[in-house]
């Protein structure tokens, strides 16, 4: 038997796989295909202090091997979601659960995650400072680590969970701001957000999606995750979640091995419902294959060769 | 929503770009005419949403027009191909809501899923008519499958090749008495159909770029009256009245 | 009859395609091939002043739609290049060619471009200021505008050839190292160079590439090299050669729209040896699907919209 | 170096891993034996580099080992499928170098180049001994195929369940007439053949993760004792003197 356990932050989950944020809704879509209770916990749709339409259609491009979105922060709005879909997740899922926050300020983080600090099913907080397809005038908070180290702070400051923050990939250099969420108090990192990437429709010569730009996802960035994954692995002593591209057990082996605690899989889940449901199953074997019976053992192993 | 391995059984050439698919597959997810299927290809990262024209309770059809790579794959597809296929998805037309007088009105590709409602529609006994629009008469297809119904059948061509020479709208004045309408086509049909005045109500089939298919991505909102609506799941029907152009 | 001629800082190019740099050779190979003079120009190997043995075994790894590569410049180095390759080049080639130019400090790149500015074969300098595959101490020249503006003077004073100068998408903001290098007097850029990745091979839980990391390329690249030369577009007035994952006629369009006055082609060339004979001779057919009959015509043609 | 479609007419399972692949096509790029070809396969970005186990004017035959995703899905094909191929690459072997005793040594999928070898050796008129290593008796293959060649014939495998217990070196060992070989192998294989004191020369057939298998991209090279080689095209054999470990 293969002890699939893993503790992110002192947060105990059943396994390492987490559907990633805004690729999962709010649970509902994918608890009627599936029990969510297999599932590690998964990472709900960035969510802001106001509700949110999102950008004009189209948002959804394709590409080779992935994906690009420009869906921007479409969600109800925070005080909804605690009041509507909290209590309809505790339905559906008893595990818990992370809740991805959205912001435009200082103010607007620490506001969502002081009003989280009370819902008790989530259990870590995923601060997401690195969302490319909203426009808060000027850069992300997530491309400089003076800001990042702000946001950090600022929630820190209004929270007793554990904090991840969620990192941009559009960077020249992922481990400084890494290191500045650490330093910061961050009690663990997520990445990688989308890299920002656009297509040109060659009829109407028009940008394909409306926002003109949008956030690359899916297999094709899975060697860039992982890079940057290695990378923060080396730079920082908190845990990191690894996100981007994987959509296979194999693929969250190799992220792990490169120093993941925890896989968020996101694209994967649009192509296939099932995607985290079927890796978790398989999960056991590429273990078994690996010569490990404790699949946290796989965090770092990479490093130490 | 159901995921599972449909068998391709053959793929009929209609027109220049348009062919017929016909799979083969559990068709139990499948619960009202105007849903689709978002389907698998090898190769593209996306699944292709396409109307469910036409099923049995094993046997799914659909009508797809060559627009790009992922299409033309579709429709390469030998006998005997095994395709990944999640079916029973978005809300569908709902006849019993369709009035006294309604008339089904597609243009183009867009008259696919019609051909499965209209069956419904004779099934239940309503009463309807069929208004259809194409290019030319070259671009025309399935008007013996339609006309094998025998319901009420109009055609309008853009150079009049082929009955009224105009678009769906002008066969849709041609009947007065009719107060309903059940659409789907490219944009600027349901929009010129959506503005009739005839029309007391309607339902219209609207299409997007989809991520998910199944609602999970929010990647295929569009606005309505009533808040944004995701197309793959709380449509890809919406009511007349909630439309926002 | 579709015009396909294009000019490139002047030098007048009889199609837009070029074989990118490190996956042509000095060309040999492909002249066994075909007839080279079907290319618009083509981009040698990264050459720097010695000759280098490059990265130790393996230098390649699979990704999805695409590959990582850690092949380090190898080169028998600028002397060895000039006396052997350019006048065998003479033989298979007899439209411009572009010289990439490595380095590993400010009078390397001097000399070596010193040294190509009477080989009269040589139309335009590539300068490689982004290349992920070398560890000169520190960041790459590319990852800071002040080094790429540098190198980029340094370069323009020995040299009456078109200084183009070539970029890394490894970076926060590439238009501000784009514009660096037009201030400095750069004639045009060349973007991108490869994305950094890297691989794990599960089975010895060691970094596939010997290297660890290496650079990214194919079509998995597409949309972000395609975003990146919309934006530089946008922020700068010199033309720029568009390179990233374009592997069809198709995909080279869709470059120049959004802003290339010249597209190259990289790995598509290692899984098929004809790919950019192929695309050459498709472009005629795509320029009348758009409905243009020069296809200089398409450059940037997605913005004016 | 030639790309061409080649059409699959049989995939036979050898053993639990192993299996001999028969594509008919235009073989006419190819020179030598111990050349390779590259194969495009769908969904692969990079082609996969397969020696030539033996050839006709216009039939190609491999031995591929099952180690990954692409190679399972060559030896999947359905007989007919098309497959994009570039053929005639690398120097192959060069047999009438191979001295009076030479050995051809082989371990486990590396003896694939030595059948074609072999073959163009007897039709040459030229001596040999043939020695094949595998893991256990299991794992061997083409053993018939070898043997009705008529050439003397070792077998080695590590457990000692078929011919000699240990590994191929020991079966060279046992031929002390041999002072040259043609080896194709894992690594320590080749290392351990490489050092026999026995040998006065040898061509050894060395693999690499390659970009483009046809010289162009510096993905393969590896230092020799002449300087930088590229295993795709300056190899893939190597000879004796030349090789740095
Ligand atoms: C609810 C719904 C029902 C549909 N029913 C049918 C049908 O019955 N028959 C039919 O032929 N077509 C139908 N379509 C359109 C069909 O989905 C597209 O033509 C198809 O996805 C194009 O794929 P491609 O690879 O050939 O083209 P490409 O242009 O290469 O596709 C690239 C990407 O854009 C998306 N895309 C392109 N055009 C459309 C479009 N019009 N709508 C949505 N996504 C698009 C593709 O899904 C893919 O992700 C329907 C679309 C929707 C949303
Ligand atoms: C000159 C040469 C001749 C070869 N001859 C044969 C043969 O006759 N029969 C046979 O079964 N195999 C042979 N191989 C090995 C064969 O190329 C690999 O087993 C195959 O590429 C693995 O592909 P995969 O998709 O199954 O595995 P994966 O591990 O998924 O492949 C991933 C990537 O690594 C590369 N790769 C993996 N293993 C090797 C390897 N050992 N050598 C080179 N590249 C590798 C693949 O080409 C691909 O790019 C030869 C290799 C070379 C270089
Ligand atoms: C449609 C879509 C919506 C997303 N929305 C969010 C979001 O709201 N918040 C967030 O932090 N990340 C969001 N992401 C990014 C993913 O959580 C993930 O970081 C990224 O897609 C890379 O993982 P993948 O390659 O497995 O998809 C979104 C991604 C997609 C595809
Ligand atoms: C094997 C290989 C070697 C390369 N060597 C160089 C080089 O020497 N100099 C350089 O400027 N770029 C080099 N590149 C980068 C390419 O020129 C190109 O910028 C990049 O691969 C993106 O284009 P692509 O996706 O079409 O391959 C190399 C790329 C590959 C795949
Ligand atoms: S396509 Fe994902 S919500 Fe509709
Ligand atoms: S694989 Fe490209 S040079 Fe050998």
């Amino acid at each position: 038997m293969v002890n699939l356990e893993i503790s992110l932050a002192g947060v105990a989950l059943k396994n390492p796989i987490i559907p990633a944020s805004g690729t999962f809704g709010y649970g509902r879509e994918y608890a009627e295909a599936y029990d969510l209770d297999v599932l590690g916990s998964f990472s709900w749709k960035g969510t802001t202090a106001a509700p949110r339409l999102g950008n004009p259609q189209p948002r959804i491009a394709e590409t080779p091997c992935g994906m690009l979105n420009a869906v921007g922060l479409q969600n109800p709005g925070m005080d909804a979601v605690i009041e509507t879909e909290v209590p309809h997740i505790a339905e559906i899922f008893h595990g818990p659960v992370i809740a991805n926050v959205g912001g435009f300020s200082l103010a607007e983080y620490a506001e969502n995650c002081r009003k989280l600090d009370a819902v008790e099913q989530v259990a870590i907080l995923e601060v997401n400072i690195s969302c490319p397809n909203v426009h808060a005038g000027g850069k992300n908070f997530g491309c400089d680590p003076k800001s990042a180290a702000e946001v950090t702070r600022a929630v820190k400051a209004v929270t007793n969970k554990p904090v991840f923050m969620k990192l941009t990939p559009n960077v020249t250099d992922i481990t400084e701001i890494a290191r500045a969420c650490e330093e910061a108090g961050a009690d663990g990192l997520c990445l990688i957000n989308t890299l920002l990437g656009m297509r040109i429709d060659l009829r109407t010569r028009r940008p394909l999606l409306a926002n003109r730009t949008g956030g690359l996802s899916g297999p094709a960035v899975f060697p860039v995750a992982l890079r940057m994954v290695w990378d923060v692995y080396e730079a920082v002593k908190i845990p990191i979640i690894g996100c981007g591209g994987v959509s296979s057990a194999e693929d969250a082996a190799e992220m792990m091995l490169a120093g993941a605690a925890a896989v968020e899989v996101g694209a994967a889940n649009l192509k296939d419902p099932y995607a985290c449901k079927t890796i978790i199953e398989r999960l056991p074997a590429v273990c078994a294959q690996l010569g490990v019976d404790t699949i946290s053992e796989l965090t770092g192993g990479a490093h130490h060769g | 929503m159901k995921k599972s391995f449909f068998t391709l059984e053959h793929a009929r050439q209609l027109t220049e770009d348009t062919y017929e698919v016909v799979l083969s597959g559990d068709t139990s997810a499948i619960t009202a005419p105007g849903q689709f299927v978002n389907i698998e290809l090898p190769g593209k990262f996306l699944r292709r949403p396409i109307s469910i024209c036409n099923w049995t309770q094993d046997a799914l059809m659909l009508l797809v027009k060559v627009v790009g790579d992922g299409t033309r794959e579709l429709v390469r597809c030998v006998p005997g191909t095994e395709v990944d296929v999640l079916s029973g998805l978005g809300n569908g037309f709902d006849p019993a809501l369709a009035g006294r007088h309604p008339i089904l009105a597609g243009g183009g590709i867009g008259i696919a899923p019609l051909y499965g409602l209209a069956r419904r529609m004779l099934e239940a006994g309503l009463p309807f008519t069929v208004a259809l629009g194409f290019r030319t008469g070259k671009d025309a297809f399935y008007l013996e499958e339609f006309a094998a119904l025998g319901c009420r059948l109009l055609i309008a061509t853009e150079d009049g090749s082929l009955g009224t020479r105009g678009f769906v709208t002008d066969c849709i004045r041609n009947v007065p008495e009719c107060d309903y309408v059940l659409a789907c086509g490219p944009l600027p049909m349901l929009r010129a159909v959506h503005g009739l005045p005839q029309l007391t109500g309607g339902q219209f089939s609207f299409e997007a770029r989809m991520g998910c298919g199944f609602g999970a991505c929010m990647g295929c909102t569009v606005p309505t009256v009533n808040g944004y609506k995701r197309v793959c799941k709380d449509g890809p029907i919406l009511f007349r009245e909630e439309i926002v152009w």
